[in-house]
């Protein structure tokens, strides 16, 4: 775990956490965040070939977030996520057919086309929504955790967001909500350095958004979100933690968008330095260069892998190609439950 | 039947409720150890537990965010927004979030949420707690809206609102608020979307709501003695619209009234007589008249808001008018 | 003329007034550095300075409560709050507030501010980024809400916006947004309060605003070609509404239709359809036709979103209806 | 200064201030927190005897925070309060006339009868409005703060607000706001333990709400609000940091709501010890004792000034029944500007 910062004047769950991964799950990791780059990969190209309408947000370089954090949670779980949350979905274990077929529009797709990229919801796996509305999904996400404890679950929840989205009222108003009440939730704040066009220098003075979890008397603690075993470990402590009644828990990871905000952005606003500085840090890189390294396994294992993903995004896509679109009279059903 | 105040009529309808079913659960400014800013959920805490019934932080977007997140897993929460103007903080949790979840997931996500709310109008309380916003409610597909006007209605509507599986706002009167009547005790629902003749009548139809109610059939009587019969509408519900009984009663009676606290342009009254001038124009014998607010935000002073909203003599005048008596 | 996009008009009117008043500055999300996050303020941060033009957190109330501060203390703030379904974050400062201190304060505070805001209704942008919520501010006493229909009304209305001493709403069609046609260069204004024949015609009125008025253009020119002569009427403002306007056309063609992107129910359409039914009932020839979106969230799905927004041809329908053709 | 607590992780202005006042100043607070005390409390009974309509927050028992506040600000320099304003509207300057005959809703009253008790706004005093709205000021100061940065005009803006207040949203992106472009504005907390009915632990779950500060990298403080010239000392030198274009500052005062929420409120939920302690911390008592201690002035020179209170305040009463009401015609002036 790489703690790149802490929450001032917070108590932070530090403590060496049992960061040793076996490789079958080192293994599992890598294939998570291969799916959620392939997926999004050929999402983008769809896009570009006018086969997906309006836009895409692509969380590429972002994967290691995804996958570290639901690596620590149990299927029954619940996970809240945002416009950028293919990657929180595939981690949680959405079935790529049917997200492929929403992103599409279709009938068949996780919305049954109406919701689009920033709306996919499965409650079957304890997805309960992405959003259009930035910070949108923090007061829900505490209310899911609300319900958790109420009804003794057992579950915990995890509210994924990003550094923009830190500066809506809403975060505000539910993190002093969830730590009053110690609800098991974790915030997993998913700094990627830009809302939209803007660096996060642009929009917050502090340099650390975990900081922030000490207005809430809650611990916060930033971690690499590049370096996918990190944010396991800070996950997986913090989850115990929740999960024995301690609270939630405020986890900022430290990571980049490389693609644009939307598919289609120029990016003007980045410099050819930092991309550069990022793109020694590809998330994926680091995870397949440790694993084959020196006493590690064979080059070939994660080509296999690689070669069931792409078969199984290919599968994906020809699902969501096949699949009918909505019928147009169908405009009013589902604007209110059984209707 | 014994008599309640509206009030007791909500406190008892919450009981019976929270009673009903464990998932059931309250939250808002106020509502656990004071037992609600008026009283409404007095006793609530100590039967159901700190778990169930949460005095919140002055929050009102986590208070509807609460309810979203704790219906999609698994719970029937009941929150509190304590007036209507404050619903502005909490707009989009109501409005991207509640309302649109079930359309937007395809059906998979369900949110049987009731968000109790107060209309100040007509206390002296000034601009920022008065305002009659239910329009806005009401233009927003996936919410229903319902708004009582009796002790009876409140229990009655909001049984039916925690028991629906959709987001239902429920707005009180707060002029209501200490208003007596009989009540049924026990089981006791009243179908959301239906509308109740609360008078009958022949001459002309006064569509109302809420506190506007008791000013309708005031003026009503007054008419009566005049040989002038007015039939009184109460929607109860105002989205959805009983679109059925208004075309009933204007087919009855050719003249229509809409009287609402509401500024009159864009408010509810606005979609009411649209319909009757889309689907039954060959009905009317006169032309629609709305009683409602001036467009000004609600004033303060005493006499400037005795101006402000509309009176039983505003109605018994736009009835006269009608039947150009 | 020289065109412009309809973008480059509004950059042009941004332009021009901060040029004008050194008073008049913007915030937003992504308005500064990065030129608008749809390039309507491409420019303004190195022609007007870091102070006049900044870019600001994702913080929507923030950002409205810049602007009603900023006004009290002597500046005449534009802001951009980026798309209306947004605006639901910002409903206290721009409702409770904005529209109010004037009022509350007896006249006292005044509140000359702008606020820009895009409609992305029609482009698949699906239910939390395509909504027409503009009833809502026109419920609201205090606001001004205008849409413009082309390039030449977006740079007219909205200098207009910023010259008015009271908060203006101004709402950007983004699918109108590339569109291009004759722009006046310099001074050009556009009265806020004035709708405007686009088309004449003696057989039908439609009433439209903002995108649908192309709309409402092609069905009117189809109509044309078998003897129908429709008036387009584009509201350009519709708060305060131009009633004079409306209530001339209808008195002259006795058949109205409206039509907008917004649901139907709760929608300006009845507001335009009450007015009628209220002051010039005898004047319609036929019933009123709302020519709307159906009560459900904006689908994503292009089939879907495809059946939901009126098209020319629905318009050219319901005149045909109408007229008994 | 009473230091009471300080903003984690904060840097804050705890140096040494020049806390001597004059005896002059001191009397002077004492003039104005003894008007603040005398006017609500006959304004309580005009609420009693049915002379006012609808109903009061009164602020009596923190009348310190209010003075002391005030007496650091230049005349320029600009307020915005809430509903419990009262007192910041006198520091600040409102005439008491003006002032009561709005809370009868006169026709000659601040906001000409339309607002009332919780709407007070006088921008000749530099008092840019109460508010109804639980927060609903703290995002318009920092506006009113942005313009005066922006054009250098060398003011200052206080922004009043209650500890239940801190926890709604919009106070988050206001103080993010605010800190990030260094605005020149004073965040008042002024904590009277209470929101509504609700204790302050019931509704926040750090102590010292200044700890928030360090979640926009603001410094904050917590003084004893019950102190003139601890608030005065905190806030005066808060002041010069952000004339100076030191940025913000969050000052938590800590005082206690001696009256119910709203007049007439029974008060159930507050215990006979806490109103005893308090008790003790009286203001105003505080301040008697220490002016008229050893070496101090005669009882009679503040019995005086007592005096000028009394007939000022019952002139005021008399302006105020004496005025005329609104016309009920005009209820459409002034929706718009000019209008
Ligand atoms: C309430 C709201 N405001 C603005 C937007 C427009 N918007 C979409 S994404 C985005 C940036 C979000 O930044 P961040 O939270 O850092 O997430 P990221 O896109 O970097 O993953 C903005 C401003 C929105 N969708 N919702
Ligand atoms: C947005 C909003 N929510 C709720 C209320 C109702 N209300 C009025 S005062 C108040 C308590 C405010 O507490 P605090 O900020 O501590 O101020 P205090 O009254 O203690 O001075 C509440 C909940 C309101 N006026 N506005
Ligand atoms: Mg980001
Ligand atoms: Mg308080």
């Amino acid at each position: 775990m790489t703690k790149m910062g802490e929450g001032q004047g917070t108590s932070s769950t530090g403590s060496a956490p049992p960061g040793q991964l076996s490789r079958q799950r080192l293994l599992h990791l890598y294939r998570v965040m291969a799916t959620i780059r392939r997926f999004e990969e050929v999402a983008c190209q769809l896009l570009v070939d006018g086969k997906i309408p309006a836009t895409l947000h692509a969380s590429i370089g972002q994967e290691a977030v995804a996958a570290g954090v639901c690596e620590a949670l149990e299927p029954a779980d619940l996970i809240v996520t945002n416009h950028r949350g293919h990657g929180h979905c595939i981690a949680k274990g959405v079935d790529l057919k049917a997200m492929m077929a929403e992103l599409m529009g279709k009938a068949s797709g996780t919305n049954r086309g109406r919701g689009g990229s920033m709306h996919i919801a499965d409650p079957a796996q304890g997805i309960l929504g992405a959003n259009g509305i930035v910070g949108g999904g923090i007061p829900i996400a505490v209310g899911a955790a609300y319900a958790c404890r109420a009804r003794e679950s057992g579950q915990i929840v995890v509210c994924f967001f990003g550094d923009g989205a830190a500066n809506e009222g809403g975060c505000h108003e539910a993190m002093n909500l969830a730590s009053l009440w110690e609800l098991p939730i974790l915030f997993v704040c998913e700094n990627n350095q830009y809302a939209e066009m803007t660096p996060q220098r642009v929009h917050t003075r502090v340099k650390d958004l975990s900081v922030r979890a000490g207005a809430y008397d809650m611990p916060g603690a930033s971690v690499d979100g590049n370096d996918v075993v990190a944010v396991y470990a800070a996950v997986e402590a913090a989850v115990r933690r929740a999960r024995a009644g301690g609270g939630p828990m405020l986890i900022e990871c430290k990571t980049f968008r490389v693609r644009g905000h939307f598919e289609g952005d120029p990016q003007r606003y980045k410099t050819a330095e930092e991309v550069a500085r990022w793109k020694e840090k590809d998330p994926l890189t680091l995870l397949k260069t440790s694993l084959t390294g020196p006493g590690g396994i064979p080059a070939g294992e994660l080509e296999a892998i690689q070669q069931e993903i792409e078969s199984a995004v290919r599968e994906a896509v020809a699902f969501a190609e096949a699949a009918p679109l909505p019928s147009p009279d169908e405009v009013l059903t589902h604007v209110y439950a059984g209707a | 039947m014994r008599e309640l105040k509206y009030w007791q009529a909500v406190n008892e309808a919450l009981f019976e409720e929270m009673a009903r079913d464990d998932r059931v659960c309250l939250a808002g400014e106020d509502v656990a150890e004071p037992g609600g800013p008026f009283g409404a959920s007095r006793g609530l805490l100590d039967k159901f537990g700190p778990w169930r019934v949460k005095d919140t932080p002055i929050s009102e977007a986590a208070i509807a965010g609460l309810a979203v997140g704790a219906a999609l897993a698994g719970m029937r929460p009941v929150v509190e927004i304590m007036f209507l103007d404050f619903m502005c903080l909490a707009m989009d949790q109501v409005v991207n979030q509640a309302a649109k979840a079930c359309y937007m997931s395809g059906g998979r996500l369900q949110l049987p949420i009731t968000i109790r709310t107060l209309c100040g109008a007509g206390r002296n309380n000034g601009p920022q707690h008065s305002q009659s916003l239910e329009a806005w409610l009401c233009h927003v597909p996936g919410l229903k809206v319902v708004w009582p006007s009796t002790p009876a209605d409140a229990k009655g509507l909001l049984k039916s609102a925690v028991r629906d599986e959709n987001p239902v706002v429920v707005i009180d009167s707060l002029s209501l608020w200490t208003s007596k009547s009989p009540v049924p005790e026990g089981e006791f629902t009243i179908p959301i979307g239906k509308a109740e003749v609360k008078r009958p009548g022949s001459d002309a139809t006064v569509v109302a709501v809420g506190s506007m109610v008791p000013r309708a059939l005031a003026a009503a009587q007054r008419l009566a003695a005049e040989g002038i019969q007015v039939e009184v509408l109460d929607l109860r519900t105002l989205s959805p619209l009983d679109r059925e009984a208004i075309l009933a009663s204007v087919a009855k009676t050719h003249r229509l009234v809409i009287a609402h606290d509401a500024v009159k342009p864009f408010g509810f009254g606005a979609e009411i007589a649209a319909m009757i001038a889309e689907e039954a124009l060959e009905e009317l014998d006169a032309r629609v008249k709305r009683v409602a607010a001036p467009y000004a935000p609600v004033p303060f002073s005493p006499p400037l808001e005795g101006a402000y909203y509309p009176q039983a003599s505003q109605i018994e005048a736009a009835v006269k008018m009608l039947l150009g008596a």
